[in-house]
């Protein structure tokens, strides 16, 4: 009996041993003393920027001595951070400072308490007319919601730009500049997939909608209207029969995941590709081809527009103090050097209107790389990724992810499209 | 046994073959986690790196807390390991060497769980580990997966083997249940635990799903979710630093496996499910 | 009362109730044989005593204290098992003194106990090897030891020769009688051998389909069965059985006749029975080719050679019967004349199967 | 003494539930109390962090069952069943059974080998098949260009692309099943294999007649644990390479619970979901236990 009583004793050492070294392990926090805390909750792994994330915040950390700012990453970009805020709340915490996908856009700010900037400008003399002077309006835009609260700032841009296989595109005789529409990329494609071994395009086939956004859109059909599904018109069905001709017709577009279809890309399988440009820094370090960059077209006569990808930058903590720490160190983001190694770091667009003109290493890559000029010069272009109204958001943007692959798939593209907006609004009722 | 050679070469064909597909995967990962990034693109087939590097460790050792990362790792799965094993064993044994009224259904009821697939009790637990601040703890991890009936049947039907009279004599001799366990089970069973304890201590290893809902922070991770971090949609994917890491996170895993290997599959074979 | 008492002892698993109704005192100090056929409850019976089995109904008392619901280890019995149940991680020393040293007996006395065992039982070569590496004769006396150490009153062996060959046994019959001279232990000793029953038992209880046949010394058991079950179950070839009609001091048997003595005539009289059997040890009957006083007529079928004497296997008023020659000059089919001896024959009462009893007793 | 009866009975029978006392603690917060709480959510409609739960009596059931996707899941997870035990249970059997019977050499080296990758990361495994497996540029597409051959883009491919998962879940899965089929198969008694072979029986029947019946219980053991786990671990593959694409056609019934628990956050939907796998996991292994166990042979 004595013995089965230190068994079960034996049980529970062990559990407490394992608390004491895990406590160790997580009770730096306290030490700050003083200090104010900022968690800054981001999405930046170690090949999209986790180390320009840790410097700016370590450089920021160490310019003053009132606030400290705690990054986290957290998995699976933003989607992950969206579960992991969902933990968060359950538990009754929040963090001070969250990046938040502008496809959440919508979903967060119904679900998650968070403060506009305008709230804590007000109180702050100097900061008046921070926003307007920083940021394009349409930019500022993005990260008003529905409801026309701003829900944050603009941070990380990205826009989807066409890259090129020089090589490819040299041995087809297809010259950059001939690709100024979609209809003229679909000849170009075609010219390559038939005068070459390799396919033609390839646009980028991620769990999102936002490539094919860019398509439709700049064939001026909208995905969402006044708050409604609204794509399956003329305009719609022709953006996606180009698509769809290209993959099922011509056999000169790839239609593959995007992991698959990246790597394809850079082993030089392919020779134009539809790709965000956050990918510029992995596909010109690593391809052994001569690459560039064109923007994104719009089909012929009609206006481009580039949905906005990347994040906005959130305060979510009731704390005023905290409020303030993370509007400071917001400030500190958005000075010219700090976007610009923002942009170095990730591959993404300065979302502010002053950092190119401040910063000469910034103005020099936009200047020289074409890539990153071509998507600079969309950002004029941009629109929000297609924010749907309410909780069934996240289903909406699926239902999108469904119809595409049932259209390349080889389903009817009016029929499919029809029922795919009937059923997103429905859901959105 | 003698068996025509025809036969005899052809299945040696398969199996080399089955043996290759089986063992290209980690000789292709330990090949590119030396290469770097842009020959793992442009060279497909050479398997031993023209220039070899080892930038991808040294990368991976700078940019991530890889020590904690292990540390963590090795931490949740002993814990795991010894808990899953010290409360298996002791259900067992009162399974196999006591009568007690409703013994059956129970037995029944936790090898019934076993079919439980973890998307039904995710997100309860999810809830559970959220509102005892248990997110972002190695807590968190450890907790649901020891509650694991595999554990139970296997040490159960280990436990079978002894013949019961053992025991007997042990209880007639008045040593307590506890002693019968430290003294006599234990020391008897000990090759089939300690295979059945490194099956455990590697799944929860390599267990990826919980604690990837679990932890959030870098300095909590485990190591199979390090490797998420040279993986994004957007930035592309670092083959070469993610090949770095799997190697990583194989080598404990392969060296438990190999020293020990005679006699795991020793106690597989001989113990086998009957 | 000291030793070891069932009263109204009812064991049953589920639906299937292995004892009904048992009743049986051992005393302090004897060597009691539970003997039976396989399934007659005799090792639950032995499994009952060392706590093992749970009693469904009555009680047991071991040493005038009810044990019901001691556990085992709380009795003070030490018991042998079949399969000697040796840990097989220990050697023959630590098996033998497991038991004492976590019970905390102190080291001299350990070793004094173990000192003593190891002279008796000669085990001195043995005692740092490990099971796996003893012969069975070895192991079972290890497993003696390991049983003798406890000192404890009550000596359980379960079948503890039936893993030897025939001449070990022998010995090992004479190690545990010395053993059991030299402490004196109320001895339970389970086995389906007569012989060993027979040799080593001082009172023999004698069980069959859950319920207690005889109780009894070996003598009686084997000279006096109390019902045709025991008569045939003891003794090798068994007992030969025949129907027979009593009709005014003889006994009819098929369509032959054999004249009882008066003692036994008066005995027969005197009981209630109405209808009989005739029993007979083999050893009891015999032989000749020619003519014998009250002898029954039979027809040889064979032979056969049992070492030191023959069975004669004999058709006699419809039945088969046995019989035991010095002789084998039997030939098949030949007529012989069978005479049972008087002194040595059993009736039993054929409705309930039980022995009328014996004249003069 | 009627007083120290129930004392002693309360003893003996304390005991069993002392030792399972951790197990019922364990089980109860980590196991059972989830079913149950999974269950009532099943009756909500929730995203996990808004205060209310709206109760929706049976709408979520009615929700999954009226939607297409569910039956095109449930085909596909009966789909991934077919194949994962066709490869984890068919094709181990009859190695295991070839490698004790009729190879005699390199025996240690196969099972070593071969039981290998159970004791690596699927997570690990799935990212290097992405690339390995690649139709356009991996390493296998680069050597069938040599000879012309164009590789079908698997994971666009309806059907196929749950043959490639189920293939890349066989990796790890495979080694373990063989080894316990080969332990199984190689503790069947020489003397009945050599009974007959004596009298002419030719392999094909020996392994039919003999070793399938003898080591049957085996079989079941890996059947079922195919079955439920095989589907989970299905589940790693599924969200690195596919996320259950395109068009649900490398879903299954447990991908699409995570799916629409931590993706979409209905919670309540998934819960529904959830215990309609129970359900029809129930449903298989009753099916099995009637078919499959009927002929089922156990020592001891």
């Amino acid at each position: 009996m004595k013995a089965s009583m230190k068994l079960v004793s034996l049980l529970l050492l062990i559990l407490l041993l394992a608390a004491c070294g895990n406590s160790e392990a997580s009770s730096d926090d306290t030490q700050n003393g003083e200090k104010t805390v900022v968690d800054y909750w981001h999405v930046n792994a170690e090949t999209q920027g986790g180390q320009t994330v840790e410097e700016l915040v370590k450089e920021f950390n160490e310019s003053q001595d009132e606030i400290i700012v705690e990054p986290r990453y957290n998995s699976g970009m933003y989607q992950g951070l969206m579960q992991n805020l969902q933990a968060e709340a359950a538990a009754g915490n929040a963090p001070a400072l969250v990046q938040i996908g502008w496809s959440y856009r919508e979903y967060f700010s119904n679900n998650f308490h968070f403060i506009e900037p305008q709230e804590i400008i007000k109180n702050i003399s100097e900061d008046e007319g921070y926003l307007e002077e920083k940021f394009l309006p349409n930019v500022l835009a993005l990260a008003e919601n529905n409801d026309g609260s701003q829900v944050g700032l603009p941070y990380s841009l990205s826009t989807p730009i066409l890259y090129l296989n020089m090589d490819i595109l040299n041995e087809a005789g297809v010259s950059p500049e001939d690709l100024t529409s979609w209809e003229a990329v679909k000849e170009a494609a075609k010219t390559i997939s038939e005068s070459t071994d390799n396919y033609g395009l390839y646009i980028a086939e991620a769990a999102d909608n936002w490539n094919v956004q860019q398509l439709i859109e700049s064939n001026d059909a909208a995905i969402i209207n006044d708050g409604k599904a609204a794509f399956a018109n003329e305009q719609g069905f022709e953006a996606y029969q180009l698509y769809a001709d290209m993959i099922t017709e011509d056999k000169s577009a790839l239609h593959i995941g995007s992991d698959e279809g990246t790597q394809a890309f850079v082993t030089g399988d392919v020779g134009i590709a539809h790709l965000t440009i956050a990918q510029r820094k992995n596909i010109s370090d690593n391809a052994a081809f001569e690459v560039s960059g064109v923007p994104s077209p719009a089909f012929d006569g009609e206006q481009l527009k580039v949905p906005a990808g990347g994040s906005l930058l959130a305060i979510t903590t009731d704390d005023e103090e905290k409020q303030q720490a993370a509007w400071e160190f917001t400030k500190f983001l958005y000075e010219a050097d700090s976007i610009a190694a923002w942009t170095e770091g990730t591959g993404y667009l300065p979302p502010t209107v002053d950092a190119v003109d401040n910063n000469d290493e910034l103005k020099a890559l936009m200047d020289e790389d074409t890539m990153m000029l071509s998507a600079y010069h969309q950002l004029e272009n941009l629109v929000p990724w297609a924010p749907f109204p309410g909780g069934s958001g996240l289903q909406a943007e699926q239902l999108l992810i469904d119809m595409r692959d049932k259209i390349l798939a080889g389903a009817p593209i009016e029929e499919t499209m029809k029922a795919t907006q009937e059923e997103i609004n429905n859901l959105l009722q | 046994m003698r068996t025509n050679s025809f036969l005899g070469i052809l299945w040696h064909t398969i199996f080399i073959l089955t043996v290759f597909i089986l063992i290209f995967p980690i000789i292709f990962a330990l090949g590119t986690s030396f290469k770097p990034l842009q020959e793992v693109y442009n060279n497909v087939l050479n398997i031993i790196p023209i220039a070899p590097t080892f930038d991808n460790y040294i990368g991976l050792f700078e940019r991530l807390p890889m020590i904690q990362i292990t540390m963590n790792t090795f931490t949740i799965a002993t814990v795991v390991t010894i808990m899953k094993m010290l409360i298996s064993f002791l259900a067992a044994y009162a399974f196999v060497y006591f009568d007690f009224k409703g013994k059956k259904f129970i037995y029944f009821i936790f090898i019934a769980s076993i079919f439980i697939p973890f998307t039904v009790t995710m997100i309860p637990n999810y809830l559970i580990m959220s509102s005892w601040g248990l997110a972002d703890s190695i807590f968190g991890v450890i907790l649901p997966q020891i509650s694991d009936a595999i554990g139970i049947l296997l040490i159960n039907q280990t436990m079978r083997s002894i013949p019961f009279s053992l025991i007997e004599s042990a209880r007639i001799d008045n040593i307590s249940h506890s002693r019968i366990m430290i003294d006599i089970i234990l020391p008897l069973i000990r090759p089939q635990l300690m295979s059945t304890g490194i099956w455990f201590f590697v799944n929860s290893w390599n267990e990826f799903v919980w604690p990837s809902l679990m932890l959030k922070s870098v300095d909590s991770y485990t190591l199979p979710l390090a490797l998420q971090m040279f993986i994004s949609a957007e930035g592309g994917t670092d083959l070469s630093v993610a090949m770095a890491v799997s190697i990583v996170t194989m080598i404990i895993p392969l060296l438990l496996y190999l020293v020990f290997q005679k006699y795991i599959i020793g106690t597989f074979t001989a113990s086998g499910i009957k | 009362m000291k030793g070891i008492e069932f009263k109204n002892v009812k064991k049953a698993y589920g639906d299937t109730t292995i004892i009904e109704n048992l009743n049986l005192k051992i005393h302090e100090g004897e060597r009691l044989i539970l003997l039976g056929p396989s399934g007659c409850g005799k090792s639950t019976m032995l499994r009952m005593i060392a706590g093992f089995e749970k009693i469904t109904d009555g009680d047991l008392y071991m040493n005038a204290n009810m044990v019901n619901e001691v556990p085992s280890g709380k009795r003070n019995v030490a018991m042998v098992f079949q399969n000697y149940a040796l840990y097989p991680h220990m050697t023959a020393e630590e098996n033998i003194t497991y038991g004492l040293r976590r019970n905390k007996v102190n080291k001299q006395e350990i070793k004094r106990r173990l000192d003593s065992v190891v002279e008796t039982l000669l085990l001195e070569p043995y005692l740092k090897r490990k099971p796996k590496d003893l012969s069975g004769g070895q192991r079972q006396r290890v497993a003696l030891a390991r049983a003798v150490v406890k000192e404890s009153n009550f000596f359980l062996l379960d079948e503890p020769l039936s893993n030897l060959d025939a001449q070990l046994r022998v010995s090992a019959r004479k190690e545990l009688m010395n053993i059991h001279h030299t402490f004196k232990q109320t001895m339970v000793y389970v086995t389906h051998d007569q012989i060993e029953a027979m040799t080593f038992g001082e009172r023999i209880a004698l069980m069959n389909k859950g319920e207690l046949q005889m109780l009894d010394t070996p003598e009686n058991v084997y000279n006096r069965p109390v019902n045709i079950f025991t008569a045939k179950f003891i003794g090798s070839p068994p007992t030969n059985i025949m129907d027979m009609v009593y009709d005014n001091g003889k006994a009819i048997i098929g369509n032959q006749s054999f004249t009882f003595d008066t003692k036994w005539v008066k005995h027969i009289e005197a009981s209630n029975a109405t209808d009989f059997v005739f029993g007979i040890r083999p050893e009891h009957l015999q032989i000749s080719k020619s003519p014998l006083e009250n002898a029954l007529k039979g027809k040889v079928k064979y032979v056969e050679n049992q070492g030191d004497q023959y069975a004669v296997f004999i058709d006699m008023a419809n039945s088969e019967v046995i019989a035991m020659s010095n002789s084998k000059d039997w030939n098949t089919d030949e007529v012989i004349f069978v005479q049972p001896m008087a002194d040595h024959i059993h009736i039993f009462d054929k409705a309930t199967t039980n022995s009328i009893g014996y004249p003069g007793v | 003494m009627n007083k120290n009866n129930t004392l002693h009975l309360n003893k003996i029978n304390m005991k069993p539930w002392l030792f399972l006392t951790p197990v019922f603690i364990m089980f109860s917060l980590f196991v059972f109390w989830p079913l149950l709480y999974t269950f009532y959510l099943s009756f909500f409609d929730w995203n996990m962090v808004s205060p209310t739960k709206t109760f929706v009596g049976i709408d979520n059931y009615i929700s999954v069952l009226t939607n297409p996707t569910t039956y095109k899941i449930f085909l596909n997870t009966l789909f991934f069943i077919g194949i994962l035990l066709l490869i984890n249970l068919v094709v181990p059997y009859i190695f295991a059974f070839v490698l004790h019977l009729i190879l005699n050499r390199l025996k240690g080296f196969y099972k070593t080998a071969i039981f290998l990758p159970a004791f690596i990361s699927l997570v690990v495994g799935s990212i290097l098949f992405t690339w390995i497996l690649n139709p356009i540029s991996g390493p296998i597409a680069e050597i069938a260009g040599w000879f012309g051959i164009q590789l079908p883009i698997w994971s666009q491919t309806e059907g196929l692309v749950i043959v490639v998962i189920s293939l890349i879940t066989s990796w790890k899965v495979f080694g373990y099943n063989f080894i316990m089929l080969y332990a199984s198969i190689s503790g069947i008694s020489e003397e009945i294999i050599e009974a007959a072979r004596l009298d002419g029986v030719p392999l094909h029947r020996i392994f039919l007649d003999i070793i399938l019946p003898v080591s049957s219980s085996a079989g079941v053991y890996i059947l079922i644990m195919t079955i439920v786990q095989g589907l989970q671990f299905v589940y790693t593959p599924i969200s690195v390479i596919t996320q259950g694409g395109p068009n649900y056609a490398s879903s299954n019934l447990i991908y699409q619970s995570y799916n629409e628990g931590f993706i979409l956050y209905r919670t309540g939907h998934s819960a529904a979901l959830s215990i309609m796998t129970l359900l029809v996991f129930a449903i298989l292994l009753l099916i099995e236990f009637k078919f499959v166990e009927r002929g089922v042979h156990y020592e001891n």
